[in-house]
């Protein structure tokens, strides 16, 4: 049994019950329909304008942030896992990488970037 | 083999006899073909089971935190409620939302839905009960299952309703922040155990588990894991995409029916996935107890199914994270931030460093006293 | 030596009324100043902002607190009643005076510019008496929907279900005030102001809202989770009571009080009853006031634990919710054994109450104090420490003192802005002045120290439970009252201190057994009025929190 | 450094104040419950007897009852909740009687203000704890409370009245008294 | 089915009030012919959705705070399963109508029930809700809240003390026991 095929597998099996599950629930349940029952739901108010306007997420700057380090993640993982073989070798050379990567941390850090504006 | 007699309520010995009798009479496409099927038809049956029971379990140990019962008037101690829900839910009708976005509306779930399935499939239950075992694992998990958060970004997007936005947006913020951490905290193990694949870091945990192992260092990880993981599900005091006293539902407020069932069953899958990664990582995962050179407390201790272990352990950190839930008030949105980007962030990035200079120094439990662990 | 000071204080207090009778008179000369109830000024309706914000800078004793607005319909004059007190001490009051004669288009001169508190209060009486004022940046009607037929509180409405009929349809809402403003030519201008600005994130929070406590809609403007603005919306629970007062008897009345401010329901009770028996000169039995008063201090412990269990739960802690709810059913137990009601209680009557206690009732309420006791040590260590809710609530929603004057914000809000504001300590009623207890006040203004004055105001009305609960007198619990109560022709006022700040009566009565014009003061409309003011620049989770610690009920301000 | 050492100390309060509010909830786990399973304890569960759910019209074995329709609870009811008709009739004696017809009670408006109560002259009604009573129809909560075929009670029963006053301690605030006497200039309270 | 087998724990059915609803109403059902097998099928799914209730408060006075003490821990409402109390109305069964409706509130109260998923039920909590109570005379008071949407059961009270709020829902329970699931879509 090779790896991917059980991978298909499980992705299939996730997909299969959402779409049984949903086909039972639409084949059985009761419908009504009215007028206002697609309308979306703002405690009880039609709603003004459409939600999908330009909408200020504060936290982009993190989000820059998390691809820095999410990258950095990418490569620290199979250093990892091998960081036994490499010896001190390895932890000097990766040491560089996560000093700077903390430098850069504590450099937003100083400039006020981790507060939420 | 010797082994498996003396456990003779293992799965192992179905599984070997199930594909021998198989072997004999079919060819290798059908063979494999049943053998899928029937790991899918166990999966599912496994994931609905779970989510079932842990809700009931929820529901029952809140209760007792909050000084109350619970459900208790369904079957015994109440302990179909949840089988009355599912019965429930499966027959209540689907809205159909005027003015959303109805591809991305009705695909959201099934994000949700089977990155927690995938990441299910990974779990090793117990011996031979492990679907998926990359040599990748503990990237594989990672990756797969912060696919969840698209479901939930998507959900708040797509319903066109503005609470839902603005829990998806928080969504956000908590998914670029608590997914470094949690990645952070198994990588610190990866770097003890040496291998990202799952059955060879339990093995690797026979005598000594990784918590133990790396004292210090694991112990941060832990915690640290623990705090993220809980994030990462949106629930307890990071539920902020939800939010129920301040944006009504959330990102769900448009899902009904079983829409909104698939989010509610994968929120409490993917606590038992987050405490099953632990105890996969940190706590030995299906393994039993064992000393090494104690013969017979190992024997006895092997007598009790690997899955029964593998269940145990879950179930304790299940509780952890109850406990936490039901005791602390919820974060906002830049206190959440500020947890990870101030605290858990850098403390993880120093404690990667120390778990390397453990490493190559010798100074983790197995070098240190390699007679006892 | 205790007589003399008494004396000299009443001396005291001649001669700075006498002051500022001659300060009245110097600024408006044509001011009638009446010695009733309350020193009773009327002016003619262009000299009223003058006037008003003369006496608020009159250094000496300023009179900036403004208590309420009150609209009547005088028959052929449409006026508004003002009662203003001093901040500094409450017990200082006075009724100011204005009306029109022009029933068709009833103008009057707003005083939002000076008393905050103002604005709501005048779109009400626009509402209700459709008295529009000059200069008000916001003259929509607060609680009726802006297409109702007629004025509901004139004597001459038209109640023909017809003209207002029940419409289900939802309409969208209208974010444009008209108001009418003066310009430097001394010429009235109408015209409209936008609330909003043209692309701004509107949602709605409210009135279904888990916690807006009740049916309250804010329509909040938001900046990505940062509030920009509120607007506040009211009425979706306005059961016209002060109207349906005018047809009944005062007994009758009584039971719409408990319905007000359910939470306070005897307090307010205690309110009305206090009016009535103050025109109508009954006197109520000892025995009677001492279970007044620990069925107040009662009342205000268990709407003090919701207050708790509420602000916790709009903070997400559940648990806490639970527990609160929990010790405040012990008190509710007590109230059902007393007066066969949970909330609704209905204890007191005009003279005395309609109860007497039952046999065990000491031994519970002493055994519940010592069990509150030690559930307050709890709720310490379990929340008031925690460091999420501390940061949730430290420096959050912070009020200043001069904010909480204007917007006559009382109560432990008020309290928590540094404002002594106790009337139970200034303008003692029922037993408070032969009891011993502190007025708790905190300087920061933050949620956090409107959340702890809660906590400590629980503490002391254990204190003066204590006090009181060995001391029952014997005698009768009511005082011998005529079946039907007439009060004498006449303006009748009354404050006491309900669990959210002063609740305040007036009567005006003309002889009949219906009251003329009754009128509530909620102190829930101060602290939902300040609410914009606070809540601006705050996140989302905070509003709702600080919605938490203000702790506001709906139908007390809708009425 | 000192904000170095505000870091710590900060992360340290903070750990020990969340554990602390563990501790709580730990031990709340452990204790009694304090719940009450209602329809399983309906036979042990306690109603304070003051509680007011229902009102009643006190019969006695001889299906006889003290209400004189003088409709004072009707007047004083400040929602219209009571109506009580009566009929004329002629006694033995030949003189003309107002007796009770129907005593009509909506349940579903009531208030439990008590006012009804307190002002019967006659004490023929009073307020039960009984609290199941949930309905389908609104109809069903619109009550004749004096039963089919009863009648008053005649006067030298009252000397001892059968039935015990519905709050034992509560005392009457108003004067019945006083209230026969203005009766018949009370108009209708609306 | 008969109205004898509709089991409420811990009260016997002939102690309920008003059994005569549910007996015309089966009767109803038996006289359009209900498929024996479908019955059964219907009794396990009205099981479930019996004891899955899951409401959503239209709590607007008195009676949402004495809901709130019914579900805090000295009344328990989770032991009938009905904690769980949803805020949208896409995901509730219920819908608590607790406290007055007036005319400012009936568009939005009928916008929130419209907006609820089916099968849907409405209690009204209080006298208030149920005919406006102290303020039926009052010219803002919608007498009733049955005047806007239809009402399954009425819990009398002012307010109702939570004992009867079980009380009500209990009756709910063995309404949605004796209904006709399958086959009824509209209902």
């Amino acid at each position: 049994m090779s790896s991917l095929s059980l991978f298909l597998t499980v992705f299939l099996t996730g997909i299969i019950l959402v779409v049984a599950g949903l086909g039972i629930a639409i084949l059985l349940a009761p419908q009504s329909f009215n007028l206002q029952k697609g309308e979306p739901y703002e405690c009880g108010i039609p709603t003004h304008g459409t939600s999908w306007m330009q909408f200020k997420a504060g936290y982009y700057l993190y989000a820059i942030l998390y691809l820095m380090f999410d990258v950095e993640a990418i490569f620290l993982f199979p250093w990892a896992t091998i960081v036994r073989s490499l010896g001190v070798q390895g932890l000097y050379s990766i040491m560089f990488f996560i000093v700077i990567l903390g430098l850069g941390l504590a450099y937003a850090w100083k400039k006020g970037v981790l507060k939420w504006s | 083999m010797i082994l498996n007699y003396s456990q003779p309520l293992e799965v192992t010995n179905l599984t070997s006899w199930l594909d021998s009798t198989l072997r004999g009479s079919l060819s290798e496409f059908w063979v494999l073909l049943i053998e899928f099927v029937i790991v899918g038809a166990l999966l599912l049956a496994a994931y609905a089971v779970i989510a079932l029971i842990l809700i009931y379990a929820e529901r029952k140990i809140t209760a007792f935190f909050q000084a109350r019962f619970g459900p208790n008037r369904v079957g015994k101690w109440g302990l179909l409620q949840s089988v009355a829900d599912m019965i429930k839910i499966l027959l209540k009708e689907i809205v159909k939302i005027n003015r959303s976005d109805r591809f991305l509306f009705f695909a959201a779930p099934f994000f949700m839905i089977v990155a927690s399935m995938l990441t299910f499939g990974a779990i090793p239950f117990g011996k031979a009960l492990h679907a998926i075992d990359f040599n990748i694992g503990v990237l594989y998990v990672t990756a797969v299952s912060s696919l969840g958060i698209i479901g939930v970004l998507l959900a708040g997007w797509s319903s066109n309703n503005k609470y839902s936005m603005i829990g998806a947006m928080r969504s956000g913020a908590q998914f670029v922040s608590y997914e470094l951490s949690a990645g952070f905290a198994l990588m610190t193990i990866v770097v003890l155990a040496g291998t990202m694949q799952f059955s060879t870091m339990i093995e690797g945990q026979r005598y000594c588990w990784n918590i133990f192992n790396g004292h210090i260092s694991s112990m941060i990880a832990f915690v640290i894991y623990l705090i993220s993981g809980h994030a990462e599900t949106n629930r307890g005091p990071f539920d902020l995409p939800e939010a129920e006293s301040e944006l009504t539902a959330g990102y769900h407020t448009e899902y009904s029916g079983l829409q909104f069932g698939f989010y509610y069953l994968a929120e409490y899958l993917n606590m038992f996935i987050i405490a099953s990664i632990a105890t996969t990582v940190f706590l030995g995962g299906y393994l039993p107890i064992q000393v090494k050179g104690w013969v017979d407390f190992n024997g006895i201790m092997d007598y009790i199914p690997s899955y029964v272990w593998f269940f145990g352990k879950t179930a304790v950190l299940i509780f952890l994270s109850l406990w936490v839930r039901w005791s602390f008030p919820r974060l906002r949105i830049d206190q959440l931030l500020n947890l990870e980007w101030k605290y858990l962030l850098p403390i993880n990035l120093v404690n990667i460093v120390l778990m390397v200079i453990l490493v190559l120094t010798g100074l983790t439990l197995t070098d240190l006293l390699p007679g006892i662990f | 030596m205790r007589i003399d000071q008494r004396n000299k204080k009443t001396f005291d207090i001649y001669n700075i009324m006498e002051n500022i009778k001659k300060l009245i008179l110097n600024t408006v000369p044509t001011a009638v100043i009446e010695e009733k109830q309350k020193l009773t000024v009327t002016v003619t309706f262009d000299k009223l902002h003058l006037l008003a914000k003369t006496l608020k800078e009159n250094a000496a004793l300023p009179f900036d607190f403004l208590v309420k607005l009150i609209g009547v319909d005088r028959g052929e004059e449409l006026g508004v009643n003002y009662l203003l007190c001093s901040s500094t001490d409450l017990s200082k009051e006075l009724v100011l005076k204005t009306g029109t004669t022009d029933r068709e288009n009833p103008l009057l001169y707003s005083i939002t510019d000076l008393f905050e508190t103002a604005q709501y209060n005048e779109r009400e009486v626009f509402a209700l008496l459709g008295i529009r004022f000059i200069n008000n940046p916001d003259m929509r009607k607060f609680f009726l929907n802006a297409d109702w037929v007629g004025y509901p509180l004139r004597k001459d409405y038209d109640a023909n279900p017809e003209l207002n009929p029940l419409s289900l349809e939802s309409v969208d809402m209208i974010d444009i005030a008209p108001r009418i403003t003066e310009n430097e030519k001394g010429e009235l201008v109408e015209d409209t102001v936008n609330i909003f600005g043209e692309d701004d994130y509107i949602i709605n929070i409210g009135p279904q809202h888990p916690s807006t406590h009740g049916v309250m809609h804010f329509r909040t403007a938001l900046d990505g989770e940062i509030v920009k603005k509120i607007d506040v919306h009211s009425g979706y629970i306005h059961r016209g009571i002060e109207k349906l007062s005018e047809s009944l008897t005062y007994p009758q009345i009584l039971h719409f009080t408990d319905r007000l401010d359910y939470l306070s329901a005897n307090i307010n009770r205690h309110g009305l009853c206090m009016a009535v028996e103050k025109a109508a000169e009954i006197e109520v039995p000892e025995r009677a006031q001492y279970i007044r008063t620990i069925m107040d201090e009662l009342n205000r412990i268990d709407s003090h634990l919701l207050a708790w269990a509420c602000q916790t739960n709009d903070l997400g802690a559940t648990t806490a919710f639970i527990y609160g709810m929990r010790e405040r059913e012990i008190i509710l137990d007590i109230f059902e054994k007393t007066c066969g009601g949970r909330l609704i209680i209905n204890q007191n009557v005009v003279g005395g109450v309609m109860f007497d206690i039952y046999n065990e009732f000491q031994k519970d309420v002493k055994s519940f104090i010592i069990y509150m006791r030690d559930k307050l040590k709890e709720y310490d260590r379990f929340f008031s420490h925690n460091v999420i809710a501390l940061g949730r609530m430290v420096t959050i929603g912070v009020l200043s003192k001069e904010d909480a004057i204007n917007y006559a914000v009382t109560g432990p809000a008020g309290r928590g802005s540094g404002w002594s504001c106790d009337i139970r300590k200034h303008i003692p009623y029922a037993l408070y002045d032969k009891v011993d207890f502190k007025e708790i006040i905190r300087t920061e203004g933050d949620s956090y120290a409107r959340y702890l004055n809660r906590l400590d105001e629980i503490e002391e009305s254990l204190h003066i439970i204590e006090q009181l609960i060995d001391n029952v007198p014997e005698g009768d619990i009511c005082a011998k009252v005529k079946p039907i109560i007439r009060l004498p022709e006449g303006e009748y006022y009354s404050r006491v201190e309900a669990c959210r700040g002063e609740f305040g009566v007036f009567i005006e009565s003309r002889g009949d057994k219906f009251p003329y014009r009754l009128k509530f003061r909620s102190p829930s409309m101060a602290l939902v009025s300040a609410m914009p003011l606070i809540c601006q620049n705050e996140k989302v989770s905070d509003f709702i929190g600080i919605g938490g610690s203000m702790d506001y009920v709906i139908p007390d301000i809708d009425r | 450094m000192r904000s170095i050492a505000k870091y710590f100390s900060g992360l340290f309060i903070g750990i020990s104040s969340l554990l602390k509010g563990m501790s709580v909830t730990w031990r709340e786990l452990w204790t009694k419950k304090v719940t009450q399973q209602y329809p399983e304890n309906r036979d042990t569960l306690v109603i304070s007897d003051r509680f007011r759910c229902e009102l009643v019209m006190p019969h006695d074995e001889n299906n006889e009852h003290a209400c004189t329709a003088c409709g004072i609870c009707q007047m004083n009811c400040p929602n219209g909740t009571i109506v009580v008709t009566s009929q004329m009739i002629e006694t033995e004696d030949g003189k003309k009687k107002k007796i009770l017809d129907t005593h009509q009670w909506d349940l579903g408006m009531c208030t439990f203000c008590n006012l009804c109560v307190i002002t019967c002259p006659s004490d023929a009604i009073k307020f039960e704890n009984t609290y199941e009573n949930a309905v389908f129809t609104r109809s069903k909560l619109v009550q004749k409370i004096n039963h089919e075929g009863s009648k008053l009670r005649e006067k030298k029963k009252e000397v001892k009245p059968v039935e015990a006053k519905p709050v034992v301690e509560a005392k009457p605030v108003v004067e019945k008294k006083a209230v026969e006497e203005v009766k018949p200039e009370e108009p209708k309270a609306e | 089915m008969e109205l004898k087998n509709v089991n409420i724990k811990g009260i016997p059915t002939a102690e309920f009030n008003d059994n005569e609803y549910l007996e015309n109403y089966i009767k109803e059902l038996e006289a359009n012919g209900v498929n024996v097998v479908l019955s059964k099928i219907d009794e396990l799914i009205n099981w479930g959705r019996s004891n899955s209730v899951w409401p959503l408060i239209y709590a607007t006075s008195c009676c949402g705070i004495e809901f709130m003490a019914t579900a805090a821990a000295h009344h328990d409402i989770a032991r009938f399963g009905m904690e769980v109390t949803r805020n949208s109305p896409r995901q509730a069964d219920l819908m608590i109508v607790a406290g007055t409706m007036v005319h400012k509130m009936a568009p939005l109260i009928k916008r929130v029930y419209d907006q609820m998923a089916e099968p849907k039920y409405v209690v009204a909590m209080g006298a208030c809700a149920i005919s406006g109570g102290p303020f039926i005379n009052s010219y803002h008071v919608v007498p009733g809240v049955d005047q806007i949407i239809p009402v399954d059961v009425y819990i009398p009270g002012c307010p109702p003390r939570p004992e009867s709020l079980f009380y009500g829902l209990m009756q709910l329970q063995r309404k949605i026991k004796v209904e006709q699931f399958l086959g009824n879509k509209q209902r």
